[in-house]
């Protein structure tokens, strides 16, 4: 069989609806996932033992269920216990979890890595803990967390191709269906591996310059 | 031929759609069964080998035939012209139509009363395109199986209606009080066997296996097996 | 006054720290010296309330640093440079220098910041406040944390071997700058190995040794030979100090 | 329905979807582990074509859905080539590649944490390149690396779970057909869950276990 | 002998070295002074073939580094020390020593085992074969820095400013073990800001500015008034770094 990807050409309008879904539900589900993460980690760092302690729970929980059991739960299980939430929230706020216990974790070693000479700098400046917190260590760390925060949106829009199995047609739903109007299963997936290819790597570019531009007085100079 | 191939492999690759009941599903030993299990089970007697199950959803059942994956699908496919392109099928062994259920309370009675509501379809079914264009304003639901996904979408009334083989809903109706048929069957499809293209010697030798199963009243038995003792099997014609 | 009485200091079964004395009334400049790992930062820290000591007392203006609400106090009458800068890499100079006087004193930010220029100005650094600490030299960014301190209008000045992350040239700049304080009258305790800097500016040396206060003698009584250099472990100390 | 009830025979059911599921776990890891670190190797020598060759098909599995990488490899493959595949092997092949990517970036960048100054002391020594990775870099490397390992195998371990949707009888898979008899999808998801959150521990405690027997033999604290 | 003929290297637009010629014979401990960023490591990398010339000519006994197989060859002559000591974490002291001897000299195991330890023992570190480079003090790495190049009897030992990541106390017991080296006759080309040891131990030494060769003269020349201190450069140089 030749490749011939001008059969495709009559459904790329199909296509873009399904891919201007994936990047709603994404966008969505990242800044879900930076203000949880934000808590997750500020939980975690906490010196409450409980507080860390649940926030770990909740991290560890996530990262170790495979993100479709997850889904499956909350589209398919929560019903039976009376909860209801339609198929585009859930997979909005499925992925935020999810992308939320990751998130947490790179905010976190953002605020690990800050120089303790740093801290005490600013403790012995009798700066109170709140503004230590607000006004040194949150900025520090997410800037320094700008990169490990790309690689979660990255791995969200990849993850975003499962919200397929519960009904929703984004960008790998709408291409199931044009694959079995076709009959040409070949040439839907390898566009659709390129486009996901090529969305996450202008993602990865963006990423790239927001590091950049956030960091730009960080950086020593070269002289 | 195809039938050569089978012989030397000592194995026949069928695919069946274990995606409701009483079609196919799984027993509680995770063994499929099933009015076109049972189909298929003849076939690989007849052929004298020994039968490897596949289970294909609604949009793969077509391009597994067509790549060579399967020998033949016996997976409530409705032979259309459309799909006629691309593969081949056999005289029909069963015959559906498209049928509605309705959540009970819904007060729906008629195709109008769909307008604007969610319907769960099947990705790549016939019932997906009935409805775009009988129902253009629906809002369709997609599941790659209609069980679980499209049955528990119902239950769990996150839907209002659904479209199927009314060989599936029927029976499901049955099942469950909280859900009815709407009234009329919208196409009268027959369900046929499909084999990919090419070998017509084999095709030819599977309508006589259907003549056969109609004939022998293999088929009479296999109904009412799956849909009860007063079900009334639907009229089919053996072509020897 | 700062006062340190009888403080004990250890870290698990380390003691670091054994019944030190110390007494800096204002405008002394107090010289620390003692080798590798004799206590001279953990003195500096307990000071600074960065340690909880296991023992004695230290006062700060009669601030008690063990008591939070105290040492709330002495830590605004105290300010510390720090051996690496410590600087917040995210603010430009002169943000780094306003950040607790706007914060902790509630200054008004216009004020603080004409403040925190002027300092910079004092320091030669004028043309600088907008600089990230990247974007400055070693001595330029020590002479920021220096700016830092004095934005608090310390009292009393904690230095702990502030150039000794600087190359020879930018450790001339900053100990410029600290002569300059001195002679000026600020109070300073000053950990060092820069002994020639030490007896040009200060006023007493204390020795530190194994956590133990040695010597504290006026400096030239420090360097004389029947003063501090009759003390072996100070005379061996300075030896080999000055080996090259 | 006919079969509506759990049996006692479900469990016996979930335990082989879980010895799929762990199966092929293991084989795609070993193969990836081999072909990923192959890769490495590739890169370290600097090996015109085939390097660039492999960094393009590496960055290209890795941005993008395992779940399009499957359907390409089960639909696509077959339908363009004319080769049979069956699930199985789909599954071995591309989760056995999606994993190899990973290995593979993961190689790099435990080679190249090893300190230029370490190589190029060795190398002022007279050692030959292949010396310097055997001597030098492999053993380091290998500690280095088995941290991220560790999280990418129990990653990969949650990827298994997407086979289930080209037909593999895993643990997924399982859980879904207990969902079409039972209709019952809080407990079938949640027992999937957890069985998943074990299997995940269990991979990750072996980590655990390896690096501390890397680390305590070759003892070297101040790491 | 060691030659380096007119050579040139530049990193992109910056020259760092311009024209440098020196030549050690066996037997000589020859000294580079300069400032910061002179290019004396540029210099010594060149030397052991780490850097590409861009002009100029070295040769190690007649090896010319540039050419590939000459390079190996002319590696086998010299050993380097390095400033941060750059030993293997994961190897034993002993196994660090051994490596290149066993690998690349294809010494049997237990001679070179035998060697190593005999060296170790040299530098007082006998009883500390096995430990791994973490359980070290910096002096000590330091020593089996110089046991590792020393393992493969090179008759050229470059050094470069391998007591400046050391505490004092551990520089001196480095310089101890070089001096000794110098005193048996090891040919060295030695990096250092340690003016008063290369006084002690050199024969000669060169004055690196800019990437140029600027003073080449026998020790005690070189710091004589009409000498090197003759050179305003140097004489400026050499008051700086006696400051203290
Ligand atoms: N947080 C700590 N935990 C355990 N031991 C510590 C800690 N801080 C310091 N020490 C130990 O206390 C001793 C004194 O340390 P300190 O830093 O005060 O020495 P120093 O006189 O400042 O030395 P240097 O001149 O090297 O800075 C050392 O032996 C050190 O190892
Ligand atoms: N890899 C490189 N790329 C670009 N510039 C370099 C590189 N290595 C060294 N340089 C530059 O070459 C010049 C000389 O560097 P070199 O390290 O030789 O100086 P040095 O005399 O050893 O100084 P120091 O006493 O600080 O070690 C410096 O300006 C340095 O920035
Ligand atoms: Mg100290
Ligand atoms: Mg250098």
């Amino acid at each position: 069989m030749r490749l011939d990807l001008t059969i495709l050409i009559p459904h790329l309008g199909f296509l873009a609806e399904g891919a201007l879904l994936t990047l709603e539900a994404c966008a969505l589900a990242l800044i879900g996932s930076v203000i949880l993460g934000m808590l997750v980690a500020i939980a975690r760092t906490s010196s409450s033992k409980w507080i860390s302690r649940l926030a770990f729970l909740y991290v560890d929980l996530f990262r170790n269920i495979p993100f479709i059991v997850q889904l499956f739960f909350f589209y398919y299980g929560l019903p039976e216990i009376g909860i209801y939430i339609d198929a585009f929230t859930t997979g909005v706020v499925a992925l935020s979890i999810a992308g939320g216990a990751y998130a947490s974790d790179a905010i976190r070693a953002g605020i690990l890595a800050i120089d303790n000479g740093i801290l005490e700098a600013a403790e012995v400046s009798g700066l109170s803990k709140r503004v230590t917190f607000t006004r040194i260590v949150l900025p520090i760390a997410l800037r320094t967390s700008v990169r490990p925060l790309g690689s979660v949106l990255i791995n969200m829009i990849l993850t975003s191709s499962i919200l397929s199995t519960i009904t929703l047609n984004e960008l790998t739903g709408q291409a199931k269906i044009v694959a079995s109007d076709t009959f040409r299963p070949f040439e839907v997936y390898v566009v659709l591996l390129v486009v996901y290819a090529a969305l996450t790597y202008l993602v990865s570019l963006g990423i790239t310059l927001l590091h950049r531009r956030l960091n730009r007085d960080l950086q020593e100079q070269v002289s | 031929g195809m039938l050569d191939d089978i012989r030397g492999r000592n194995v026949v690759r069928i695919g069946v759609s274990l995606g409701g009941e009483p079609i196919g599903f799984r027993d509680d030993q995770n063994n499929p069964v099933g009015y076109d299990v049972d189909v298929a089970n003849m076939i690989a007697t007849k052929l004298g080998v020994p039968v490897e199950f596949t289970d294909v959803s609604g949009d793969a059942r077509i391009s597994m035939l067509v790549s060579g994956q399967l020998d033949i699908v016996v997976a409530n496919t409705s032979a259309t012209l459309e799909r006629a392109k691309s593969v081949n099928f056999t005289i029909p062994y069963n015959r559906a139509g498209l049928r509605v259920i309705v959540q009970a309370d819904s007060g729906i009675t008629d195709l109008a009363g769909l307008a604007g509501k969610k319907i769960v379809v099947g990705r790549g079914t016939t019932g997906e395109t009935f409805i775009k264009t009988a129902v253009p304003t629906a809002e369709l639901v997609y599941v790659d199986q209609f069980a679980p996904d499209g049955v528990l979408q119902l239950q769990q009334k996150r839907v209002d209606a659904a479209i199927e083989d009314s060989s599936l809903l029927d029976y499901l109706a049955t099942k469950n009080p909280s859900l009815v048929t709407i009234p009329g069957l919208y196409s009268n499809d027959p369900i046929s066997i499909a084999v990919a293209k090419g070998d017509p010697e084999f095709v030819r030798w599977l309508d006589m296996f259907v003549s056969d199963y109609i004939q022998s009243g293999a088929y009479a038995a296999n109904y009412k097996k799956w849909w009860g003792e007063t079900a009334n099997p639907p009229e089919l014609i053996a072509l020897w | 006054m700062l006062k340190v009485e009888n403080v004990k200091k250890a870290f698990g079964p380390v003691t670091v720290l054994d019944g030190v004395n110390l007494t800096v009334n204002p405008g002394e400049v107090v010289s620390i010296l003692g080798s590798s790992g004799s206590g001279k930062s953990t003195l500096i820290r307990c000071i600074n309330g960065l340690e909880k000591l296991n023992a004695g007392k230290i006062t700060v203006d009669d601030f008690d640093v063990s008591k939070p609400k105290e040492l709330a106090e002495a830590r605004k009458r105290s300010g510390t440079v720090f051996q690496l800068f410590n600087l917040y890499p995210h603010m430009t100079a002169l943000q780094n220098i306003t950040l607790a006087p706007i914060e902790v004193l509630k200054r008004p930010k216009a004020e603080a910041e004409a403040e925190g220029r002027a300092l910079l100005t004092q320091v030669g650094l004028g043309d600088r406040a907008d600089a990230y600490p990247a974007q400055l030299s070693g001595g330029q960014r020590q002479r920021v944390g220096i700016c830092r301190a004095l934005a608090m209008k310390p009292r009393y000045l904690l230095l702990d071997e502030v150039t000794s992350a600087l190359d020879p040239e930018m450790t001339s700049e900053v100990l410029d700058i600290l002569a300059k304080l001195a002679k000026d009258g600020t109070t300073m305790v000053f950990v060092t190995h820069e002994i020639e800097f030490a007896r040009q500016i200060s006023n007493r040396i204390v020795f530190l040794e194994k956590g133990v206060l040695l010597v504290d003698l006026p400096t030239e009584k420090f360097f004389a030979a029947d003063g501090g250099l009759a003390q072996p472990r100070v005379a061996q100390f300075l030896s080999k100090m000055r080996k090259d | 329905m006919r079969f509506a009830e759990f049996t006692p025979y479900d469990i016996v059911l979930l335990l082989q979807g879980l010895g799929v599921t762990v199966g092929l776990f293991l084989i795609t890891s070993l193969i990836g582990l081999l072909v990923g670190v192959l890769w490495g190797v590739v890169r370290f020598y600097r090996i015109p074509v085939l390097m660039q060759l492999v960094t393009f098909v590496s960055e290209i599995l890795k941005n993008s859905p395992v779940l399009v990488q499957l359907f390409l490899v089960f639909f696509g493959f077959p339908a363009f080539f004319h080769v049979n595949v069956t699930p199985v092997q789909a599954a071995i092949v591309t989760l056995s590649a999606n994993t190899a990517a990973f290995v593979y970036v993961i190689a790099v960048s435990s080679i190249e944490s090893i300190g230029r100054d370490q190589v190029e002391a060795a190398r002022v020594f007279g050692l030959s390149r292949w010396q310097v990775l055997r001597h030098v870099i492999a053993p380091q490397a290998a500690a280095f690396s088995i941290g991220p390992l560790t999280a990418l195998l129990v990653n990969q371990l949650q990827v298994t779970s997407l086979i289930s949707v080209i037909g593999v009888l895993d643990l997924a898979k399982i859980g879904a057909t207990l969902n079409l008899r039972t209709l019952k999808p809080f407990i079938v998801w949640t027992a999937v869950g957890i069985l998943y959150y074990l299997a995940a521990k269990a991979v990750a405690s072996l980590g655990a276990w390896a690096e501390k027997r890397l680390r305590a033999h070759s003892a070297f604290r101040g790491l």
